[in-house]
């Protein structure tokens, strides 16, 4: 079977400098992988590159065998079937909720306003948001925005779902909030590339953790294995520091 | 046929044959042409159109009057009127451009400043070019302090309320203008202003002609009735009505 | 004692225990009042002072005769009114093609595809031309020069032509504040539209736009305001607008008292805009600051 | 296949086996090279075209004679200069005095003590009016009004009231520019400030507005741009600016040329000033994107 | 003795909304005292009225006794006595490293700029930050620039620090960094008021954690207590939630 997302050996510069250094990883239909990391070791890039928001420069990208810049898609082809919520949110501030999350079905896929509104509101209602269709983003909180940009990036059915560092804008109470959403996800089946800093999440919830470093996947198995017993001495430094931080 | 109509009023080569179309300034000063309506034919300029239009064969109600600015006069490509009368000065720049007809008209220069002024009492060029002056743009004013007094300085307005202004404010001391216009200024609109002294014409300002769009085929068929007008004394019967100055005013030559 | 306090020491708020919560301190309307009085007061006594002095002046009653005549400022009312409407009729059309015109030009400047580069480049040369340039020459150029073309197919309307320069000059500022708007708005608001699907141009008009359009309010209403007066500049072409039919007035009878009219009539224009704007942004900035739940 | 393959399956990047990276793409610029062909061929055969048309008109040559004449150019020239000096340096003392004075303006709109509600209230006021009023009415009534009042001890230069006057009106503009910078500032820049101890004043000085000026960068721009063009409404007053100095030459020759040749003095002038400015700030934004270590 | 910092029954309105109830609360010189509770109970709000930030309705802060808005202060001596840091670090952008710490004691406090220097770089150097006295903020990590934010305000040597949520804009990495700093400062005898929500962290290194909910102090105590058996039945639903999301 060939696997939903298949990265393969890609290479992406900014400028001169050398961000991710022949990737290879392919992520299974209902997989959940998670991505770990350092800061600046490459996560959001390499996320940024399976839905093109970020352009590589070699190696290839691979939707269930499809290359992502394949005529196939078309114009909107490729984001329909790939959300992606970022740790900001980046909800659109001059919107309101329900139009925040309407403005794709509505703009791009062409959905009447009203059957996109519908839509809209279930999800919204399925992730307890059903009472803020109205509000503007800048009236919510960080867990609310935090869902809402889940249920925007939901709402046009993707078959897979980059998440960016969701929850590390909220305060322990609003993460609990969202990893719980996450966990949902995951038992419908959603495939899922996260990139964390949350391991105690990671071990619950990943079938395959990543470990990347400048630009470079040094390690890789499933969370148990990876978290614990980890390979490479420099996985074990920075599993180390972030015990030293009182996570995991 | 269109031949055959050349000067007469249905002219082909006129705006509205039928019609004698005149530009003229807007807003319209006396004493050329007085209360703001030229229709009226109060006034020297317009009574000279009318005198004009009579000698081409023109109704009195058959002269119709356009209002233009300064820019709108002077602009390049077609004008909207046959010819426009506006005390415009006939120099050769200019008639590279627009298409002059004679001279009608050929106007002293007057000293005008406030009682009490640097130029009261003034007897030379040099007692004058001791004082601030200022003058119109668009006016051959300007060119007569320049050229003739040596004036490096002068302080140039949009009009002569600007200049006037300045003289109230003790900005400038004096003024140079044509002297119907003194004239009219001085027993008018600014009644505390007086005429200090004339001047000697600039014999490079040839005076004042009525302006055509360049190379208007009318202007032979013009200049011929404003010579008959200018030899009935027409212009020296308007000049009588509207331009007299005071015989006892004092001239500067020098 | 570095000790710490226990739960059950010193005066801690227990759950148990609940006295009402002392109300809200009210007097913050008293504490700005002495401040208030005082500077109020001051200002009068400034204004005061000045207006004694100017109007004790041996020639203020010249002066006021001639700018602050009401028998002058009634005199040209009816025309300066008249002027006013075309002021306001050039005004509107204008801000309209420059909103467009501009939004082009800001449009061009930010896209980013190397398609765009020397379009890009051309905007540049465009804004710094005509920005650099009086608008009275182009107004000039435009309003006589190509009317007097004679081309064939174009209209030969110097008032035309005149509102074409006006917009193709205000274009070049306003173009250069909607960028700076563009810029200001967040990266990942781009990168949030373009992840959603929607297209270069779907992005600009749904997510950018509408931010940059409230990042420079103010500077966009000080163009609105600025134009509305420099519409005066197409007098050159024989418009008769607000401030030249003043000026006419003023010229025939040596009283500025008709401007002072015109100033009028512009301020009862742009007074309420000005105040709409202000509410418009400080609305913003409040729904900002208010969080619901 | 829903089973996740092992750190040792699938082509895992190995720390042990380094390959060296290929190197970076560089047909980043071939990629472009086409697009950059193309359009710039279309931007040449669209102006080509146009140029032609114009040209090609039979009245061209009039028109050309009296707006583009080199030689009517060249006789405007030193009296243009001359008065473009004049200009630059109302423009240059202008500029530096309604910098200070918008600040001012800006500040007293700012400022958050309730000792400053009334001034506040001034201040809007000051602007609504002052934006309002057209600048010519201004010029008018200072440059000619204030002088005739004859008031002991004050100068009666019209350049003076003139260039008094302008900076009053561009002050308001100004100023409304620099309080849509100031709000721009983040609050946790004034907690920040407060907290070290600054007072409301240095707040406003050290840690405020030299970010508020980066935010208003290209509104400030326009205003520079617009001011230097503005100095000839000065010349109601009698002052001889360039634009003034080419309508004297026009005047008398009929010929538009002279403004055409102060128009290329200001292009001059402000060009490199523009792009001064934006190099500014795309290293400001250069700055923000890259990060050390 | 009296203590260093003497919160008494302090009540702050925010327009209609009542965000703190009467807090008192007391802090000995050289203890450490951790605030908790769920976003909006008025945690910063408490902090900040400590050092004028926000000025309270009802109630007395004293510092040794002294009311803080005493005159005996002046203009900057309360700002001089008490530093604070921010969540979000709050450097002045447009200022080097070097300006942003020298700028209160220059312009506030009168030092001459050679000597500002001298002490700032000596610090900074403290704080392995010797090598960006000459960076923009921009241009550092997140880390980097919380650790100037904290040199900033240790500059003008104050008695007592406020620290608000420091870490939460951090990776675990950045954020192991940052406690490590703040341990030792707590071993050098700073008294500190610090809101948090690395209850880690608090158990190791507070002498006093305060529960903060709606504007009112619910229970405090010794972290080991407070943390492992809180005796109110709305701590532990907190204390739960945070460890749902996998901290503690
Ligand atoms: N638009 C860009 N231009 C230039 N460099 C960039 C850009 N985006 C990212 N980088 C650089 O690429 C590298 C990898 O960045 P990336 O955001 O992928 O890291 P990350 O692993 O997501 O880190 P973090 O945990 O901080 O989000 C960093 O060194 C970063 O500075
Ligand atoms: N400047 C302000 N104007 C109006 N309301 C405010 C202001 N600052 C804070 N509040 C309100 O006061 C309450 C307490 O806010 P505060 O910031 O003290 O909470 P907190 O405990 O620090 O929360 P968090 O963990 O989210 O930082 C909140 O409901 C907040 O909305
Ligand atoms: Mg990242
Ligand atoms: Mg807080």
């Amino acid at each position: 079977m060939t696997p939903r997302i298949e990265i393969d050996a890609v290479t992406k510069y900014f400028g001169d400098r050398l961000v991710l250094d022949g990737v290879s990883l392919s992520v299974a239909a209902h997989e959940v992988v998670c991505l770990i990391g350092a800061s600046g070791s490459g996560k959001s890039t390499l996320l940024r590159c399976i839905n093109r928001l970020v352009e590589f420069d070699h190696g290839a990208i691979r939707l269930d065998g499809v290359p992502i810049d394949d005529k196939r898609f078309g114009a909107t082809g490729l984001q329909r079937r790939i959300g992606i919520v970022f740790q900001s949110y980046n909800l659109f501030p001059h919107m309101r909720v329900i139009d925040n999350v309407t403005l794709a079905p509505r703009k791009v896929h062409g959905v009447p306003r009203a059957e996109a509104e519908d839509r809209a509101r279930q999800l919204l209602g399925l992730f307890g948001m059903g009472d803020h269709a109205t509000s503007y983003p800048e009236q919510l909180s960080g867990g609310q925005q935090q869902r809402v940009a889940i249920v925007r990036s939901l709402v046009s059915k993707p078959d897979v779902l980059l998440l960016d560092e969701v929850t590390a804008a909220l305060d322990p109470e609003l993460i609990g909030e969202v990893l719980q959403i996450i966990r949902g996800l995951k038992d419908e089946g959603m495939t899922m590339v996260i990139v964390t800093h949350e391991m105690g999440f990671a071990r619950d919830c990943a079938d395959r953790v990543c470990f990347l470093e400048g630009g470079r996947i040094l390690e890789q198995g499933p969370p148990r294995t990876l978290l614990s017993r980890p390979e490479n001495p420099r996985t074990r430094r920075f599993l180390q520091r972030i015990i030293d931080a009182g996570r995991l | 046929p269109a031949k055959a109509q050349e000067r007469t009023p249905q002219d082909p080569r006129l705006m509205t044959p039928g019609k004698l179309t005149v530009g003229t300034g807007d807003p319209v000063y006396p004493p050329w042409m007085l209360d703001n309506d030229p229709a009226a034919g109060k006034g020297f300029e317009n009574g000279l159109i009318y005198a004009l239009a009579e000698e081409m064969g023109f109704a009195r109600e058959d002269v119709v009057w356009v209002a233009n600015t300064f820019e709108q006069t002077i602009a390049p490509g077609p004008k909207n009127f046959d010819f426009s009368i506006q005390q415009i000065s006939v120099t050769e720049a200019r008639a590279q451009v627009v298409t002059f007809s004679q001279v009608y008209f050929q106007p002293d220069k007057a000293v005008v400043a406030l009682p009490g002024s640097a130029v009261e009492g003034a007897k030379s060029f040099d007692d004058l070019r001791a004082a601030r002056w200022g003058a119109v743009i668009g006016t051959t004013d300007l060119t007569y302090l320049e050229n003739i007094l040596g004036i490096e300085e002068a302080a140039v307005y949009d009009d002569q309320i600007g200049v006037f202004q300045a003289m109230q404010a003790k900005q400038i001391d004096a003024t140079v203008v044509a002297l119907p216009t003194a004239l009219y200024v001085t027993a008018v609109q600014v009644p505390d202003a007086q005429i200090v002294a004339l001047l000697p014409p600039d014999e490079n300002d040839r005076g004042h002609g009525l302006l055509f769009q360049f190379e208007n085929p009318l202007v032979e068929w013009v200049d011929e009735a404003l010579s008959a007008v200018i030899a009935r004394g027409v212009v020296d019967e308007l000049k009588a009505t509207y331009l007299v100055a005071d015989p006892d005013l004092p001239i500067i030559t020098e | 004692m570095s000790l710490p306090a226990g739960p059950g020491g010193s005066p801690a708020d227990g759950a148990a225990v609940r006295r009402p919560a002392p109300p809200r301190r009210r007097n913050e309307w008293r504490a700005a009042l002495v401040p208030t009085v005082i500077s109020l007061a001051s200002v009068v006594i400034v204004f005061g002072v000045l207006g004694w002095w100017i109007s004790s002046a041996e020639q203020w009653p010249r002066v006021k005769l001639q700018f602050f005549n009401p028998e002058a400022m009634a005199a040209a009312f009816p025309r300066v009114l008249q002027g006013f409407w075309i002021s306001m009729r050039i005004w509107l059309t204008a801000l309209v093609c420059i909103a467009l015109w501009a939004l082009v030009l800001a449009l061009v400047r930010s896209l980013r595809a190397p398609w765009f580069t020397p379009f890009r480049l051309m905007v540049v040369v465009y804004i710094d031309i005509f920005r650099g340039i009086p608008v009275l020459l182009l107004v000039l150029l435009f309003g006589f020069g190509i009317p007097a073309l004679n081309m064939p197919g174009l209209p030969n309307s110097g008032l035309f032509w005149g509102t074409v320069a006006m917009v193709l000059s205000y274009s070049a500022y306003v173009a250069e504040i909607y960028r700076s708007g563009i810029d200001a708005v967040h990266e990942g608001q781009r990168a949030a539209a373009k992840s959603l699907g929607l297209s270069e141009w779907q992005t600009m008009i749904h997510a950018i736009l509408p931010q940059a359009i409230r990042n420079v309010l103010p500077a966009l209403m000080n163009i609105v305001v600025a134009l509305q007066k420099d519409v005066a500049l197409l007098s050159v072409i024989g418009v008769r607008d607000a401030v030249r039919e003043a000026q006419i007035y003023t010229a025939t009878t040596f009283n500025y008292s008709s401007l002072v009219v015109a100033a009028g009539l512009f301020l009862l224009a742009t007074i309420p805009m000005a105040r709409l704007a202000d509410h418009v942004s400080r609305k913003d900035r409040e729904r900002r600051l208010q969080r619901a739940g």
